[in-house]
């Protein structure tokens, strides 16, 4: 077979059901009619969508580098706590009543240096302990929360008005088209990155020689000590990006976000064809992941299920797609 | 002509065990070096030295005449070393070309350069410049993934490249492509240790040779000196009559039966018929499928065809065997890998020991709770009777030497006391003292009635303990003979040529 | 010896009790007692709030002053420090037990009322309206939204309430995506209504990235910074807010006299206003809204 | 050595451990003075702490058996809310004013058979489909949480009064010392059933041969498939008596309870010895890791520190157990 047309088949299995995914809530709709018909199909709610994808994406964009070189990272939804309370803190200490741009960038630079410092710690202390990453993240997922309610001494801080806050506007200019929130825009900035490095670059390629084969990568001149912490720290700067997102979202520092978003970045990782055993996984795969996850929160609302429903599909969409996908595995392997 | 690396007195340990204990060695540029010994004997130890791969406890790596430390392998890239691994290591997840380039990537600001031109000039010299760069490995067959390895060594522009029995899972076509290949490459000027138990294959292809025995350097020389007698000679070497201790015992009827077995990949129908208080030898080259076709009995594998009958029990086909029903037929297995199969390192002496037969130690036929006091008296009758050396037999397994461990495997299999037991390399990596206990532990099975299955890639001991012998070549058992019809050199033929 | 008081809030990240920490403040300083301020920080976790109640009891601390994130699983343990011989106050959210010694909290259901009037009247009598439920079990949010709907119901029935199922979840970053996407599927909405302070500002920040604040009318519960520039800027049309430094300090005060043998109420009554852009800047709206934390807070 | 000497030190690291908290924090009382010193000694607050820990020693039992069989269940919280919401459900449905002690204890089995019912399908995808079981019990986490929001039509349950609301009262009787919640009979009881298991069954001899070499458990004739159903299945079995105490606790049947409490559960078995790659564990060490969780908590809020000391804290201690755990182990293989 075409190998690039093989590559497109491998990831076309998510994709296939994100387009599933928004069908069926289309017709959810359409045959409910009244308000949600259009609704769902609206440009502006494509836009909302996107923006509510954009932070899951963007941290999923980080540890699908962690679980392709074999890893995974329980911290993420911690760190980006920790990210918006270092952002809101900034802001307030020296923000007086707005603050200007450079006060707002230095702010969000703080923010996903912070969250690049708990993703070095990862790194260092997996690479040199040999720990499981599993048991690090967990400790290291404990210690940032507990850090970002320190520093905002266990309150949300609010903080001036700043140009972060204007980042995940849904629609910054209404009935343009082309006008969509900027951070997915940074998002999609971060996509192309992602998926460039992997593809394209010798850091990727170890990436995935990593997962696939550590004594291999060793054997051939790797030295995956030094690579493992960039990976981590790396996934936690992506992290630290997401908790901007998150901040412009609350517009508030809140020590308590996004507890156990991890698991939603990993499920869409796992959606998205990442191996929890390493090796496999791809950054658009993962996007595509987010995006389903994101579809169908916003299908629920729009047809009105009740979120226990929402919570039973996701996990039957966990499931089966890691079991599909193994299924076909098999089925390459007799074949 | 100056050689373009010399190894002097290389000295390697692992625990206990001392796989080198002064290996020198020599080779010239343009020239394909044959290391040649026994399984053991240490010659990957010795290139994985060389490679970087492992640290040498002692000795001196000299190249082009100056020493060298080669701490990582990346170090031993750079020094223009490749070598290819007897065990894949290719990155399964990875395309073709991805691996043949891995570690050696041309880059500009990160981003990497393709290589394509080159990678075709390789795929070439091996004769298969279709093989497919963006597939994934694992999607290939066992003969392309070692054409792979082969082909990252030529990739790396190396003056010195190890082949560790590449050949093993090569086929005909693409052996002799290797052979083409090998030769080019010494018309360039680079230099290859080429380890292979096929030792025509050595004699056709080579120009000098290095013998290693346990560890050491025996023999050394140019091949059109010496001839293939004289290298099993050297090989074989020492005289072990009293190795073996005679155990008089004598043979019934027949009690265990199988009939043309197929495994998956191997092997291909397989006959073979025991009877009470018999000793099978089987010989082969690393490869030939003997580990598969006892694993395919023990129902570890699965198998495509063949039946089997265990004791005038039912027969019964190969495909439903299960290790649980194998166990209960009176069917038991010692694996070849004791590290990652034959025993549960972690655990205890006793644990491992009574695993296959637990329920025999809990009261209420299993469900009840463990009569621990027995299982441990049960433990120390084993300790006591095959000198195993423990402080304890709640000590973990892993806390024990090879030998040890492997008594206590042999342990397990005894607790199960079934008919028949298949012995795969049970004195693999195990030292010479504890190798004689082995020895008479398979000639007490034998006078107990039951049959042994020995499989071994060490003639001396198969021609010292077994009744008979047969030889398995690439999946095909030859008819068994009584072991004193058999002489080493012929069933090296038989291994190597298979008639 | 200075009687011991644990003040033990639903949460500790919103600014609401923030508010109730510096009247607890102020009271602690005029009795001259002290208080222990500890409790949840997520207002869902109720298995933790127990636990903090469990331990004030083992600490033996003199009287309790709770606000109860469930007016059922707290129950047990509120019984067990009364059997200990604690006093409790209950403040802010019901309790369906009895044996506590007074519940010091805004009448939650005239509130509702309060801001379904105000939401009525700005939006002219007519037009399509929302509420956004807090979120399960919680006793006192309930009692708004029952306000609310009743109001609603009674007097405005020119008012069609679109949609009244959903609910916020505890955190901010919930009730913002539950309210976009409400947002979205009734594009022509001309109200809504939030029944406390994380839903409200979860809403306000959907309206405004949806571009909508100031076009849709909107009545909030509570008061927070982020809300109070919400009304400043015209983006919310009135705001109900109790007065949570005088709930602490009353409840802080009630447990006072409890201890001292003094005879209280059973109910006390802390009283709600509606806040709307003309009357914030009077000087009594002012000390309700922005009372100095910091003076009873940083020492 | 003497072998029962050497598990005893081995196991005896844990309850350093919590003896070292314990003094701690007891010391950390007498300086502070005032009333919390005597208090945190008191017979009464001992008998807090252990009411505290039941829940996740229950559960911790319950994850020990599948972490020591390499395994792991991220769906232990989601059961345990599904267990109360199931038990509340059918005391509202079947009980009228006060619900009799048949039908508190039928309800109470129905909770833990429920959680079974879970386990048992975690057991069996795992086995069957060999799918790493930490996507599985991801998907399953979604998929209880949202069936007990669904039985629960997204509220919390009132029940009547039944007699299991005092399974988990702190003091029965007062002043009478060896008077304490029944739900610590309980768990001492699990905890005797599970260690003589572990210990003295064939059962727990092939939980620990399944995790520390699954291919010698396959030749040595252990049917891993079915073995591996049965782990999960009493981890389920176990998580619901979990469940029926925290439902005691709460006396609501909660759909939202127990958000993240797996990760409690796993890092009380992790800091109890428990290895993640399996073969390694006790039941004893991971209860002595869900009471050194227990006197954190309280010793925190007796001390007064705020909840981010003891975030931080736990963290801390999650990785130095497993860290000074590898460094043992390597010093024991260099020696
Ligand atoms: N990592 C290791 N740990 C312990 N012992 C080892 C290790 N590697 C090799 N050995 C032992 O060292 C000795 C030499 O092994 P080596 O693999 O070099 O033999 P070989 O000559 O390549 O044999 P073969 O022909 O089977 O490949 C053997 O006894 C082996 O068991
Ligand atoms: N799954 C597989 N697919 C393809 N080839 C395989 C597979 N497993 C093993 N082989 C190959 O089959 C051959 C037979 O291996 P086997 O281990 O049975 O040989 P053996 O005679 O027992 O050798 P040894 O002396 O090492 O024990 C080897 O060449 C091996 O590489
Ligand atoms: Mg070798
Ligand atoms: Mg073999």
């Amino acid at each position: 077979m075409n190998p690039s047309l093989r590559k497109a088949l491998a990831a076309s299995g998510p994709f296939v059901g994100l387009v599933f995914v928004y069908i069926l809530f289309a017709g959810l709709t359409a045959w409910q009619g009244g308000d949600s018909r259009d609704a769902f199909l609206s440009l502006y709610n494509s836009k909302t969508i996107l923006t509510q994808a954009v932070i899951v994406t963007i941290g999923a964009l980080g540890i699908t580098l962690v679980i392709i070189a074999g890893g995974i990272d329980l911290s993420v939804g911690s760190q980006i706590a920790l990210a918006t309370v270092v952002i809101a803190w900034c802001l307030r200490e020296y923000g007086g009543d707005t603050a200007g741009i450079g006060l707002s960038l230095g702010a969000a630079a703080l923010g996903i240096l912070a969250c690049g410092v708990c993703g070095l710690l990862n790194g260092v202390m997996s690479a040199l302990f040999r720990i499981v990453p599993f048991i690090i993240t967990l400790g290291t997922m404990q210690i940032a929360r507990g850090v970002a309610k320190w520093i905002a001494e266990e309150q949300t801080i609010v903080t001036p008005e700043s140009m972060l806050f204007n980042v995940m506007v849904v629609e910054p200019q209404p009935d343009v088209a082309t006008s969509v929130a900027p951070g997915i825009w940074v998002a999609a900035g971060l996509i192309v990155v992602v998926v460039l490095t992997l593809r394209y670059t010798v850091f990727g390629r170890y990436v995935f020689a990593i997962g696939s084969n550590e004594a291999t990568a060793r054997l051939c001149g790797i030295n995956v000590t030094l690579q493992r912490i960039w990976i981590y720290t790396l996934c936690g700067l992506l992290t630290g990006v997401a908790g901007v997102m998150q901040f412009a979202n609350l517009t508030v520092g809140d020590p308590t976000a996004a507890v156990g978003m991890e698991l939603d970045i990993i499920a869409a990782v796992v959606i998205g064809g990442g191996s929890l055993s390493g090796g496999e996984g791809s950054a658009l795969g993962s996007v595509v992941g987010a995006l389903i996850m994101a579809v169908l929160r916003n299908g629920c609302t729009m047809v009105g299920v009740p979120n226990f429903v929402q919570d039973i599909v996701i996990g039957v969409i966990i499931i089966s797609a890691v079991a599909v996908d193994r299924l076909k595995h098999r089925a390459t392997v007799a074949g | 002509m100056e050689p373009l690396l010399r190894l002097q007195d290389i000295q390697k340990s692992f625990g206990a065990t001392r796989a080198l204990k002064g290996v020198s060695l020599a080779v010239r540029p343009g020239e394909i070096h044959a290391l040649i010994g026994e399984n053991g004997a240490g010659k990957s130890t010795l290139m994985k030295v060389l490679s970087g791969a492992i640290r040498a406890d002692g000795g001196r790596i000299e190249l082009r005449g100056r020493p060298c430390a080669i701490p990582s392998p990346a170090a031993g890239r750079r020094l223009g070393i490749a070598m290819i691994y007897q065990e894949l290591t290719l990155a399964p997840h990875l395309t073709v070309e991805e691996n043949l380039t891995l570690g050696i990537e041309r880059r500009r600001l990160g981003v990497v350069r393709s290589q394509r031109g080159k990678i075709r000039d390789v795929l070439a010299l091996l004769q298969h410049p279709g093989l497919p760069l963006d597939a994934p490995v694992r999607t290939l067959g066992m003969g392309l993934q070692q054409l792979i390895e082969i082909g990252r060594a030529l990739m790396s522009n190396a003056s010195i490249i190890i082949m560790d029995e590449p050949t093993s899972s090569l086929s005909a076509a693409d052996t002799k492509a290797l052979f083409t290949t090998m030769a080019r490459l010494k018309e360039a000027g680079i230099a290859i240790i080429y380890i292979s138990h096929f030792l025509e294959e050595v004699m056709r292809v080579s120009d000098t040779y290095t013998v290693l025995r346990d560890g050491e350097t025996v023999a050394s020389g140019t091949i059109s000196d010496t001839t293939m007698a004289a290298i099993i000679e050297a090989m074989v070497g020492r005289k072990l009559t009293e190795m073996f201790p005679a155990m008089a015992h004598d043979m019934g009827g027949p009690v265990f039966e199988a009939r043309n077995v197929h495994g998956l990949h191997l092997p291909h129908g397989v006959d073979l018929t025991l009877r009470a208080g018999e000793i099978l030898g089987i010989a082969g080259l690393v490869g030939a499928g003997r580990t598969e076709t006892v694993r395919a009995l023990f129902g570890l594998d699965r198998a495509r065809a063949g039946s089997l009958c265990v004791a005038h029990g039912r027969p019964c086909p190969v495909r439903r065997q299960r290790p649980r029903k194998a166990l209960r037929q009176g069917l038991d297995l010692l694996s070849e890998d004791r590290k990652d199969e034959g025993l549960a390192t972690a655990m205890t002496i006793t644990e491992n020991t009574t695993l296959a037969v637990l329920p025999r130690f809990a009261q209420a036929r299993g469900w009840g709770p463990l009569r621990l006091a027995r299982e441990r008296r049960a433990v120390w009758r084993w300790v006591d009777e095959l000198n195993i050396k423990c402080a304890g037999v709640d000590r973990p397994v892993d806390s024990l030497s090879g030998g040890n461990q492997q008594k206590v495997a042999l342990a397990r299999v005894l607790e199960n006391d079934g008919a028949v037991i298949l012995l795969d390399e049970p004195t693999r990596g195990v030292d010479v003292g504890s190798k004689v206990d082995i020895y008479r532990l398979i000639g007490r099975l034998a006078r107990e009635g039951k049959a042994v299955v020995f499989i071994s890639s060490y003639l001396p001991e198969l021609m010292g303990v077994c009744d008979t012998i047969a030889v398995m070549h690439r999946g095909k058992l030859s008819q068994p003979r009584p072991a004193c019809e058999w002489t080493e050199q012929e069933i090296m033929r038989v291994a190597v040529s298979g008639e | 010896k200075p009687y011991r008081i644990a003040v033990i809030p639903k949460g500790t990240t919103h600014e609401f009790w923030k508010s109730i920490h510096a009247g607890a403040a102020k009271a602690a300083k005029e009795f001259d007692v002290e208080i222990i301020w500890q409790g949840p920080q997520k207002e869902d976790d109720r298995e933790l709030q127990i636990q903090v109640v469990q331990s004030f009891v083992s600490r033996r601390v003199d009287a309790i002053v709770l606000a109860p994130l469930d007016e059922v699983a707290l129950v047990r343990p509120v019984r067990e420090a009364v059997r200990r011989g604690i006093k409790v106050v209950v403040i802010d959210s019901g309790l369906k037990a009895k044996g506590f010694s007074s519940f010091v909290a805004t009448d939650n259901y005239q509130g509702g009322r309060m801001g379904a009037k105000r939401l009525g009247e700005v939006m002219g009598g007519q037009g399509k309206a929302l509420l956004l439920r807090y979120s399960e079990g919680s006793a006192s949010t309930m009692k708004r939204e029952q306000g609310f709907l009743d109001e609603m119901a009674e007097n405005y029935p020119g008012i069609e309430l679109v949609s009244t199922n959903r609910y916020a979840g505890a955190t901010r970053e919930s009730a913002f995506k539950e309210a976009q996407n409400l947002l979205t599927k009734f594009s022509s909405l001309d109200g809504v209504f939030c029944p406390n302070e994380s839903s409200a500002a979860g809403m306000l920040r959907a309206l405004q990235t949806a571009g909508k604040a100031g076009k849709v009318k909107y009545v909030g519960f509570d008061s927070s910074e982020t809300l109070l520039n919400g009304l400043k800027a015209g983006e919310m049309d009135g705001l109900v807010v109790q007065n949570p430094f005088l709930m602490g300090y009353l409840g802080v005060k009630t447990a006072v006299e409890v201890l001292q043998g003094k005879k209280v109420k059973r109910r006390i009554d802390t009283g709600v206003v509606l806040v709307t852009r003309e009357n914030m800047a009077t000087p009594e709206m002012v000390e309700l809204l922005t009372p100095d934390l910091d003076k009873w807070l940083k020492q």
